[in-house]
């Protein structure tokens, strides 16, 4: 099964006559993606490595049926790129930039809420389903099929964990760059009960960080509904306050709440192990295999 | 981007916020020429980046001119937890019969603009939260529908407030919300925000924190910022496009990484075992060596810094070219030779690059994961 | 059992202190309606009829726990007072003005969307649960409790409908002015479901007319979904092409759609029973029993 | 409340849309003097309520001021579809290359604005929905996003328009939607938008509708509709606050009742029995003896009518009332004795209205019901 992608997954890239829209559009199809299309304004009845451009997402959905787009477009379109993806009614968009005003985000983040359409990041490397698609630009080398379902807010301590993961022989079912921003797209609190539901799905790992509430909010969902057991780590415990540490999510709320302390609390009450470190985590998952 | 006073103060005046008057005072400018318009008496605030100025000395009272002449040179000389002093306002002392709260900030929860007030203002709404929680309001602002009249209708109700302020207080709550949207807040806050007579309020502080991510559209909060104090390692960073995070002052370790993840996992974990971080270094994506020499040369400015410890997880970043910055670094002469690197590096060409970095010398220590670098760190005892 | 109010419903009216406000909630006590509270700006503090007013909607919730709200309020403040009680989390907000602009309600259509409060209205006499609660500025005389549940875009046509079934001895369980304007809060697809579901309710009558497509998406939802009877006249027929009666939603649409043969046939193939006046909606009921 | 050509191009103008140079003429105007500021050859449009005027002779071309002088005099004579003629559009003459068809119309389906464009201008939009369906592309707008360049983008490559024209037609429907919005209209039609050269736009003919209920926030639409022809009687009734519905020119029946569910069902059933209603009134609430005497008088002024239904479910009205109103307007002496009146009451009151009713004379037939006056019509044979 896997959440989100899989081999029906038919992707569209914004922003595909880009640098990093060509350069990891061909790596996507290398490992199998189905591009179906891709847009950039101006550059309509072009091809780009066999596949087909477009000049609006709406066209492109009408001629390839995609179901999902990718955003390779810089910080300062992402916001009208993501509308007009959700304005074209793409069920999934994924927004990779780094950097996109987080009013913008507040604005695209309100705007989904009321479609159909599922956003997510910005500041993510994309979603894996390992095997059978990918959508973003993580190195996808260390990702492996398994049963280990994987949700993060912080790319590189997620690739860390898949590296160690599938050196241990685990593989992974889907894995979700949430991005570190302070407005994602979509959250933990989104992804949780699609992989509960999930039947390749047997762990689920949730890597967070200091700043704001979305595994508390998690948290009040498992205790309610997961059955499935979940391991989390809460990274940031030792930042230092108010200070932005590159992500604009890991800001300690100056009252305390959204601290790794809070987090780790109201999470271990809902009955998810609470791991130390990336190895950590492995160590846990290995344990329960 | 957080501003100081009279940065906020200037914005609130553009959105049509009533402020008293005032100048910003600088080193070496003429005093008495500068505050000739302005009424006395006066009030002195220094304008630094940290809380709790009044405390350390900060903000004082001058009768006359010549009064704040010499209190103004006097401040422009302090420093105040570590900051050099270089800007002091100057402004028209307010009689002030009551002081309120009142801010709008990004709520990350709703998703959302949140407007929070406070009839008990000029104290730290943190010590409002804990010993008046009843005298403060949070009310989350529909997005799309923005601030209305009965939400501040609603205000003054709970709180039994004056209803001839009401006007006014519309006003300035409609206003800092344009600002707070206009200008990328993630924070606008007035405190105090002083009642001074009839109907007539007036912000006499200002906080504001503008989203770094949106000041490609705030050319003016840039200028600002290249004209303030900052710490030099963080300018300089800047530069490379590297994010330097000063971290605790006594820390002698500094961390170096791709991703403010494993910047935080790694700090964490060398906290956890006994150590202190002094400063990390974000080098964001494609490192290449010439940005990793620099980074390492950035990070070794910083004297206290003994022992860097550098995790890298390639994917497409490659491992040789990390550890050629890494060398260029330490044999640039521009490093103090007892200055030791923990590296772990992952990802395409490995096997060069532990080659490479092997052949520099004792002071650079080879880990295999995080926590064997963690580790190796430790076992030396910085 | 009946729907969105009963004898549990504890109401607020917002310009309870102007005339209209007064007059019927003074008839809405009469008849057994828990008004607990009522909204005037300016003139919070005060008591009419026995029921104490607040200055903000927000107030009035926090203090009696208010679960519905109906608006009392002219035309021009109807959206603003709309949005309030949207804004203060009031679950069911009934509008009674006639004119409300068509753009402010398409406004508050769809912030109320977003949001968790069912709106009713403009231009609507408002609900009444016979013999338990009644929020509006009905006649009540003529109601009786029954198996009946009504919706209905006309008043007239509705009171007319309901006047008969009581003769006949039929009673109600709950009856719904939508409202015959252009954008109402609600329509027949909002309160199917609830019907569908009430024990109470065992024949459903729908009373639309000529203009937009509520019936037509009703007619859709019924093939689906809805197994007990439904009984609907369309009127309109021959009402002048294009011109205003008075309803703003009474205006076919140049295209064809949203004329009564169109709706009637939608709701013919849906399994709907259609009826010629209101006389014969109760002759067909009359048969059912 | 539906805006003649002139009114409409009057917005558009406001709202930067460019459209032709042009007057409005009305009789015992100095016609010659009025165009001499516009540039020959001129068209001139009869401005009046009702569509295919063109085909009835009301639009004609002009070499010269003397000749639309001419012209135009003779226009002002002309009746159409029983509309008298008092307004002429004079304006200059467009050599167009090609013309498309562009609205934004309230979409009752999405509760939004809906974006409607044609390559097709110039014809009625329903026959090129009707003949050439894949020349109409409607698009739904989201209410909170607007229109956005995207969507624009998108017309033009669907029907492969030339680029050139991308920056002035996306203007036009951005300042098109800003007069939607703003002017709470229902329907905001540029057909023909005409293409007459280089990236040159210009709007030829417009037309808007504008919310009724709105018209308090818009004293020049007001002013408007007191400045044009109509209906006496629709302008008497609404000076009762009635609602006057002219049905068919040929009918003779009309309804009066307290609300337009009612109206409809009546017009319904007196349809069905084979009889033709020529107009209906809604008194709307709170029908007092005097309004309802007001009511039945403007009804007979229209001298088809012979038979007037009244229908009231009365509630809160009182059936006395009512019919206290109905003797008053038949024994004023205002109205033909060959008159009818069948009329049916339910509410309060009713045994004293009856009474009352049954007092005045033979030409007021009482019902019982809705169907059973309906049938009293019928058997009269009006």
């Amino acid at each position: 099964m896997s959440i989100l992608i899989d081999e029906n997954t038919k992707l569209i890239i914004q922003g595909i006559t880009g640098r990093e829209g060509t350069f990891h559009g061909e790596r996507m199809i290398a490992y199998g993606t189905k591009v179906v299309g891709g847009v950039t304004p101006g550059k309509g009845g072009q091809n780009v490595f066999g596949v087909p451009v477009f000049d609006t997402v709406k066209q492109a959905y009408e001629e390839t049926g995609a179901n999902t787009s990718v955003l390779f477009v810089p910080a300062k379109f992402t916001a009208e790129g993501a509308y007009e993806a959700i304005d074209a009614k793409i069920p999934l968009v994924i927004t990779i930039a780094e950097h996109v005003p987080v009013h913008d985000m507040m604005n695209v983040y309100n705007l989904a809420r009321k479609s159909d359409s599922i956003v997510v990041g910005p500041n993510s490397f994309g979603i894996i389903s390992p095997g059978k698609s990918k959508a973003g630009f993580m190195h996808d080398k260390i990702f492996s099929q398994g049963n280990v379902g994987i949700m993060s807010r912080s790319a590189t301590n997620c690739y860390e964990t898949v590296f160690l993961l599938t050196n241990e022989g685990i593989g992974q079912s889907t894995v979700i760059g949430i991005g570190g921003d302070m407005i994602p797209g979509s959250s933990f609190i989104d992804f949780l009960p699609m992989f509960e539901k999930d039947e390749q799905t047997g762990i689920i790992v949730l890597i967070g960080e200091i700043g704001g509430s979305d595994e508390e909010i998690a948290a009040e969902y498992i205790k309610k509904y997961v059955k499935k057991p979940v391991v989390a780590l809460i990274a940031g415990k030792n930042a230092p306050k108010g200070t932005s540490m590159g992500h604009a999510g890991a800001i300690v709320s100056a009252d305390g709440t959204g601290s790794a302390d809070n987090k780790e609390q109201k999470l271990s009450e809902a009955g998810v192990i609470i791991a130390e470190s990336t190895e950590h985590i492995v160590k846990i998952i290995k344990e329960m295999q | 981007m957080k501003l100081l006073e009279y940065k906020g103060k200037e914005l609130l005046r553009d959105y049509g916020i009533p402020i008293q008057n005032g100048v910003v005072i600088e080193e070496n400018q003429d005093i008495k020429e500068s505050v000739k318009n302005l009424k006395s008496p006066y009030v002195l605030k220094v304008q630094i980046m940290t809380g709790g100025r009044g405390k350390a000395g900060g903000i004082k009272f001058a009768d006359s001119a010549l009064e704040a002449d010499k209190l103004a040179k006097e401040m422009l000389k302090m420093e105040i937890k570590k900051l050099k002093v270089k800007k002091v306002l100057v402004a028209e002392k307010v009689d002030l019969i009551d002081e309120w709260y009142l801010s709008i900030v990004l709520d990350r929860f709703n998703k959302a603009p949140m407007l929070i007030f406070s009839p008990l203002g000029g104290v730290d709404i943190e010590d409002t939260a804990k010993n008046n929680p009843e005298k403060i309001v949070k009310i989350p602002i529909n997005f799309f529908m923005g601030i209305k009249e009965y939400t501040i209708r609603y205000i003054f109700k709970k709180y039994c407030l004056d209803m001839s302020f009401f006007e006014a207080f519309t006003s300035i709550v409609k206003n800092l919300y344009r600002l707070f949207i206009e200008y990328d807040c993630t924070l606008a806050e007035i405190n105090p925000l002083a009642i001074v007579g009839d109907g007539k309020l007036l912000a006499v502080d200002c906080k504001a924190d503008i989203d770094d991510s949106s000041l490609y559209r705030h050319s003016d909060i840039v200028e600002f910022r290249n004209s303030i104090e900052e710490n030099v390692l963080v300018k300089e960073a800047r530069a490379f496009n590297f994010l330097y995070i000063p971290v605790t002052d006594e820390g002698n370790i500094a961390v170096v990484s791709n991703g403010s993840g494993m910047i935080m996992s790694c700090i964490d974990l060398i906290t956890k075992n006994g150590q202190k971080v002094g400063a990390a270094l974000d080098l964001g994506g494609g490192a290449t060596s010439d940005r990793i020499a620099e980074a390492v040369k950035i990070i070794f400015k910083n004297k206290n810094t003994i022992c860097l410890f550098i995790s890298i997880f390639g994917g497409i970043t490659r491992c040789d070219e990390v550890a050629l910055g890494v060398k260029g670094a330490l044999e640039s002469g521009e490093i103090e030779k007892d200055r030791v690197v923990v590296i772990r590096l992952e990802g395409t060409n490995k096997p060069e690059a532990l080659k490479i970095l092997s052949e520099i010398g004792d002071n650079v220590v080879i880990a295999d994961s995080i926590s064997d670098g963690v580790n190796k760190i430790s076992s030396r005892r910085f």
